[in-house]
């Protein structure tokens, strides 16, 4: 595995020599390379490189503070990768390269890798303009909203109108398109007869697929789920299961996820990527990952609540 | 807001709106044009806007401004300068023979004028403070204010501004009264005009509070992160909820320059920030129909009601004590601290006057912000 | 030319060394709870009144000065308690319209009080004297101002780093959760910096209103937000970034009011620009630079939070 | 909350309805003055000239009926965002005539609620000529600023031989500004130089602005503001050693200046409508007067000295009573036709209107103090013709 790790930044960058565009396969939806996070002396991820592929469920396991949630921020560009690039649809959405006192004071992996790059950076909402969408850890819906009112926000950055047009009601058909949406939403995460509560009310299962719902509203094709099943009990957790499934068929979607569950990640996903300390430890399906004796180290003793 | 929701409260509160301004129209004929009373209302109707559009940017879009008086100082200036009758230029601009601008535009116009001149202050000074910090934010606006105050005070700027010196003769409220041929006035409208002035204005605040757009500024107050991630653009839509905020605290600037028929930067204090910012509180941060009461009964307690604590009251034989020229504001302050500390809601929480009529409101019962 | 400029820098150094003293109860209470307690200015105006009031009752002077200070205090101290301390848990914005309510109300009662008329503050002795510094005669309070000002801050750092109370308040100011899981009384380390802070600002009011004796309900309001200004821009939580910040706020007014005659000394203009009337405005514009530029101001050290 | 508001209100709304009849009929004379804020004062004091007036002449007997005249009071904060209010006041309280305003800005801010009414007011001493200019309804007893400032103008140029003059006026006050321009010409038009500088309101620290007068070389300092700055600049002034005089309008006129000025080495000069012991029946009846009534004492600044702001109160008080009894009827329409042709021959002299509702005067008093005794001394009476 390891040694896999270190020819990883090889490939990449022979080909950012003589093709600075990354041409890769149309079916890739996302592509990490060699994407390292430092805030100050830490180190939260190391060098991460993986790919997704279209269709795929692919999981991102590790132990709590392994950089996982770290790795979703800089892919939907809450932070700026200290370096490295994000390819989404094989199109770089995120290059950085150490910056400033940064470049000086990094000594890690492929510091000057990009150099001749120029950064590329964008706004969450950017990203999500883009088609990716993504939950939260920690759950972080508009609490004096609704569950409808939710999912309606989520229809908010497809928009054709303007303040105006909005404002005087000219965008009735849109609006009435995008109230159907998000009932019809809230009908296939089942929380159509609680349309109308407020979200903070909902029950902890509801939220995370409330939060789901509102992330579909956004029309992504791929999709971030950050621990979609923490805090649920056994039961709960294979019908979410399911129901991630029966959204990435019926949406045609990409779905990337964080998940501590084991049976949860082994159940649905086609492959994992292991994190450790920042640093990919593993890649494969789940059976190479049940079997594979660095995960099961790097594992051992971790409970996983 | 769901589609499911019956329309019968909607419509009932139309109703009410309806009735009201009916009511103002009746009073207005039938009783005397000196009462307070009406006073008190277009004083408030000019208050209610301009609570509105604050509460636009504290209550909705969670941006804690404090330049209200600063933009409502530009509507009333920008309204004056181009209202004041050219022949009363020279009387009015005195030391600065009869200013430059020597040109008057309608009424309508020129309120418009002051909208947009204050939205586009608020588009200057959006651009460097809309990225600081809650108190920072506040700290920050409540500056500008000051300083677009100095500006218009410069001597500087006298044949525009007529200096620091007061801006009058310009149409007021009572000039909207139609004078019949015996020049008694025929039909009162000095009040029912400055009613449907802020109520057009606040009806459209309200559409905007209810469309897409008012959706996402709600998103953005309640979880800046959360927002950004459903693709709202955040340094956009907070540009965008301060500018509309501005442009209505400007029109709220031409209509209380209408209401006291005189203008005068030195009067657009930080003091009448805090006054409408109380006023939003009390009428609960995040409620439009809150603001709107709260502006009546505020400028009604201050101006009317209370008025008797300034003087010496007799009771038979007994004079009441402390009754004393500034007591009413004594008073008055003690209720402000006591709604701020203990009815943190403020009248009427965040719900509208249609939650209230509407029988679900008990489902949506919503937490404190 | 420096015979020209040597006034205002005088009257700078004084107003700046007042302003300090308010400065430092801003910068102190938004290090510890971040709220700017719009109320300090007021506290600073009362000081003034009760000084009028405590004088007028005939008391001899050097009873009089301890008495307002202590007054003063236990008046800081009570709006903490009745109008900040129920709203711990509240958010800031409600903390900071509670503080705006606050002013509010003192400003009213002082009007109520005083009839809205100015109050003439009494004349302290020896600090009211006027002295000649080379062309420029001033009062001595002018020179001793800066001077109380050092040395009240000396006292205070040493306060803040060498007593147990101290090593709360820092403790405090650097992470309030976690210090009060610490086991540290947030209330009483919350008092005791209203207290200092209310001190102080009285001490200033002595200084400020017996270079400028009189007193009004709204005199607290500008060097109020003045000395705001300075706490920010010498960067919040820090004491010498207050106080450094205040001197040059304080000098850079004065010079502002003066460049009319500076310019037209210099022969760079005919007539006078009335340039005073920006007075005010300049610190305001200086703030907003500041926040824009470099928030954390001169001194102030970098608050992260968490997204 | 709803409800205890709704009590509150309610429990206010009941407190009025004790207010006492009286068995004469009611007569209401509006004094619309400042008795908070900068002008606060000068406004008080303005309106014990009224008071005393009032105690001196409580009824008038008017078209064969007597009436008991009741003063209705309204504070205008001497700030024109509060002047609207307090003259709705007094318009909904149906007055038949008004008295004021202690300065010309909210006089003027007043001025078209009075106007819509149909209302007269009477001017006291609100100097400002946009006051009165063009409009019917506003008539004024005392000196104009035009006539003022030249003499000021005069007097700094023949007695002080002054020949550069800093200027000092609050941004934002229409007296002092007014007056400030018609010094200026005045002054310019003799062949001096005057530097105009205007401060913020709500300034307290005057310093910067005494060490302009001396960087102009100034040889008089002309600071026609209100008695809350006026008093904070005497004694700056004092305290910076400033050898130059400073002159000032009728707001100056005032014990609460004296008591700034006394025991200190400035120089302070005013013009103002009456020089006490002119009228020597009035002077001990106003004093006292004073002396029975302590809280009359203290708002007239806590000793009996007589401002002319007092005597000019008197005199419109005078004038309203005279108006009315030509008029023959209490009503505010019958009065403003009347007032154009009221004479009266009263403390500070005789006063008949002009076309523009001003009283014609052709003298104004200069007085200065005297820093021992802390008294106004008479210095001279100029004339302009």
């Amino acid at each position: 595995m390891s040694e896999k790790n270190m020819t990883m930044p090889a490939e990449p960058l022979q080909e950012n020599n003589n093709q600075p565009a990354a041409e890769p396969g149309k079916d890739e939806v996302l592509r990490l390379e060699n994407i390292t996070m430092q805030f100050g002396g830490v180190v939260a991820i190391n060098n991460l490189s993986l790919k997704v592929d279209r269709g795929e469920i692919v999981a991102l396991i590790g132990p709590n503070g392994a950089g996982k949630t770290t790795a979703f921020n800089c892919i939907t560009g809450v932070y700026e990768p200290t370096n490295g690039i994000v390819y989404f649809h094989g199109k770089p959405i995120v290059v950085n390269h150490p910056q400033g006192k940064m470049a000086k004071q990094y000594g890690g992996i492929n510091g000057d890798l990009y150099k001749n790059r120029k950064p590329v950076v964008h706004t969450p909402d950017k990203i999500t303009h883009m088609g990716i969408a993504r939950t939260f850890q920690n759950i972080r819906l508009f609490k004096s909203q609704t569950a409808f009112e939710n999912v309606l926000i989520g229809t908010h950055l497809r928009r054709t109108s303007n303040m105006f047009t909005a404002a005087f009601r000219l965008n009735a058909k849109e609006e009435k398109a995008n109230r159907e949406k998000a009932m019809n939403l809230l009908e296939i995460v089942g929380l159509a007869e609680v349309a109308d509560e407020l979200a903070t009310s909902l029950p902890y299962g509801k939220q995370r697929r409330l939060e789901i719902a509102r992330a579909l509203a956004t029309d992504p094709t791929l999709l971030l789920l950050d621990e979609p099943a923490a805090g649920m009990n056994p039961q709960e957790t294979d019908e979410l299961g399911e129901f991630i499934v029966d959204i990435k068929n019926r949406f045609d979607l990409t779905v990337f996820m964080i998940e501590h569950h084991m049976n949860l990640v082994m159940d649905i996903s086609d492959r994992i990527y292991v994190l450790d300390f920042g640093k990919q430890i593993a890649e494969g399906t789940p059976e190479e990952i049940q079997k594979n004796p660095v995960v099961i180290a790097a594992y051992l003793g971790v409970d996983e609540e | 807001m769901n589609q499911k929701k019956s329309k019968k409260p909607m419509i009932i509160t139309l109703v009410l709106v309806a009735a009201i301004y009916i009511g103002v129209f009746i009073a207005e004929q039938t009783m005397p044009a000196t009462s307070m009373l009406f006073t008190v209302l277009k004083k408030g109707a000019t208050y209610a806007l301009v609570a509105v559009s604050m509460n636009l940017l504290n209550g909705f879009t969670g941006i804690f401004s404090l330049g209200q008086a600063g933009f409502m100082l530009v509507g009333a200036y920008v309204y004056g300068i181009f209202t004041i009758p050219v022949a009363q230029r020279a009387a009015v601009y005195q030391y600065f023979d009869g200013g430059v601008i020597q040109f008057t535009v309608p009424v309508i116009i020129a309120m418009i004028f002051a909208g947009l001149a204050a939205a586009f202050f608020a588009f200057l000074i959006g651009l460097p403070v809309l990225r600081l910090k809650s108190d920072y934010l506040a700290i920050a606006t409540l500056g500008f204010a000051e300083i677009i105050r100095a500006i218009f005070q410069w001597n500087g700027l006298g044949p525009v501004t007529n200096g620091s010196n007061m801006l009058r003769s310009f149409p007021s409220f009572n000039d909207f009264n139609i004078v019949g041929a015996d020049g008694k006035v025929a039909v009162y409208l000095s009040t029912l005009i400055p009613f449907i002035m802020s109520g057009v204005c606040i009806l459209l605040i309200v559409l905007l509070i209810n469309s897409s757009y008012g959706r996402a500024l709600k998103a953005i107050r309640d979880d800046e992160v959360a927002a950004e991630a459903m693709g709202i653009n955040l340094a956009h839509h907070k540009r965008l909820a301060f500018c509309v905020s501005s442009f209505f605290a400007g029109v709220g600037g031409a209509m209380l320059a209408m209401y006291q028929t005189t203008v005068q930067a030195k009067s657009f204090t930080s003091a009448m920030t805090y006054e409408i910012l109380l006023i939003v509180v009390i009428g609960g941060i995040g409620s439009v129909t809150g603001s709107v009461l709260s502006s009546f009964l505020f400028v009604a307690c201050s101006e009317w009601w209370l008025r008797f604590l300034d003087e010496q009251q007799m009771i038979g034989d007994f004079q009441v004590p402390l009754l004393r020229n500034g007591f009413r504001l004594v008073v008055f302050s003690v209720i402000i601290m006591i709604v701020v500390l203990f009815f943190r809601r403020g009248i009427m929480g965040d719900k509208e006057l249609p939650d209230l009529l509407s029988r679900r409101s008990k489902s949506k019962g919503r937490a404190v912000k | 030319m420096w015979d020209t400029i040597f006034p205002y820098l005088l009257s700078g150094v004084s107003v700046g060394g007042q302003y300090a003293l308010i400065a430092i109860g801003y910068t102190m209470v938004y290090g510890i709870l971040r709220l700017i307690n719009f109320a300090h200015g007021d506290v600073f105006m009362v000081a003034g009144i009760i000084m009028v009031y405590i004088a007028a009752s005939g008391l001899p002077l050097w009873l009089c000065i301890p008495l307002v200070l202590l007054i003063t205090v236990a008046v800081g101290f009570l709006i903490e308690r009745v109008a900040y301390k129920p709203l711990r848990s509240a958010p800031r914005m409600s903390v900071m319209i509670s503080a705006i309510g606050v002013s509010y109300t003192l400003q009213n009662l002082v009007l109520y009080i005083t009839g809205g008329l100015n109050k003439q503050y009494p004349k302290i002795p020896w600090i009211s004297e006027t002295v000649a510094i080379g062309a420029a005669k001033t009062k001595m309070v002018t020179i001793v101002t800066p001077f109380l000002v050092i040395a009240l801050v000396v006292a205070l750092v040493l306060l803040i780093n060498k007593t147990k109370i101290g090593m709360a308040m820092r403790a405090v100011s650097k992470d309030f959760e976690t210090s009060q899981l610490m086991g540290i009384k947030i209330n009483n380390v919350i008092s005791t910096t209203f207290i200092i802070g209310s001190f102080l600002a009285g001490v200033g009011s002595i200084l400020f209103f017996t270079n400028y004796p009189t007193v009004i309900q709204t005199s607290g309001a500008m060097p109020g937000l003045k000395a705001f200004v300075a706490a920010v821009f010498g960067g919040i939580g820090s004491i010498p970034g207050a106080v450094i910040g205040a001197f040059i706020i304080g000098i850079m007014e004065n010079i502002i009011k003066g460049l009319d005659v500076i310019l037209f000394k210099l022969g760079v203009i005919e007539a006078p620009l009335g340039l005073a009337t920006f007075s005010d405005a300049f610190s305001f514009a200086l703030l907003i630079i500041i926040l824009v530029v470099k928030p954390t101001g001169l001194f102030g050290e970098k608050v992260t939070d968490k997204v | 909350m709803k409800k205890l508001i709704a009590l509150l209100l309610a429990a206010i709304m009941l407190v009025p309805v004790f207010a006492m009849a009286d068995d004469l009929p009611v007569l209401k004379i509006g004094v619309y003055e400042p008795a908070s804020g900068d002008s606060g004062a000068g406004g008080k004091q303005e309106t014990l000239g009224v008071q005393y007036a009032n105690a001196k002449m409580p009824t008038v007997e008017i078209g064969g009926t007597t009436y008991k005249v009741e003063l209705v009071m309204a504070d205008n904060g001497s700030s024109t965002d509060k002047a609207p209010s307090a003259a709705q006041k007094l318009v909904s309280e149906n007055v038949s005539v008004v008295l004021g305003s202690y300065g010309s800005g909210v006089s003027i801010a007043g001025s078209d609620y009075f106007k819509d009414a149909g209302i007269p007011a009477i001017g006291l001493t609100c100097t400002n000529p946009q006051v009165t200019a063009g409009n019917s309804h506003y008539f004024r007893v005392c000196f104009l600023d035009p006539f003022q400032g030249t003499v000021l103008a005069n007097y700094a140029y023949k007695e002080l031989g002054a020949t550069t003059v800093y200027c000092l006026g609050e941004l934002g006050n229409d007296y002092d500004q007014g007056l400030i321009t018609y010094f200026k010409q005045a002054f310019e038009a003799l062949g001096g130089t005057a530097i105009v500088d205007s401060f913020p309101n709500n300034t307290a620290d005057f310093t910067s602005y005494l060490s302009n007068a001396q960087g102009y070389n100034a040889d008089v300092f002309f600071c026609p503001v209100s008695l809350a700055y006026s008093t904070q600049i005497i004694q700056q002034a004092s305290a910076q050693g400033m050898e130059i005089a400073i002159l000032g309008g009728d707001t100056l006129d005032s014990n609460v200046v004296v008591d700034a000025a006394k025991g200190t080495t400035v120089k302070v000069i005013c013009t103002t409508f009456y020089q006490e012991g002119a009228n020597a029946e009035f002077d001990e009846g106003f004093k006292a007067w004073l002396n029975e009534n302590p809280d009359m004492m203290t708002n007239n600044g806590g000793n009996d000295m007589i401002s002319a702001v007092s005597v000019m109160g008197y005199d419109g008080y005078v004038t309203a009573l005279a108006a009315l009894q030509a008029a023959g009827s209490i009503k505010g329409a019958d009065v403003m036709a009347a007032l154009p042709a009221v004479e009266v021959d009263s403390v500070s002299g005789h006063i008949k209107f002009d076309g523009n509702g001003d009283a014609i005067r052709t003298s104004a008093f200069v007085k200065t103090v005297n820093n021992e005794t802390g008294a106004w001394e008479f210095v001279a009476e100029q004339k302009v013709d």
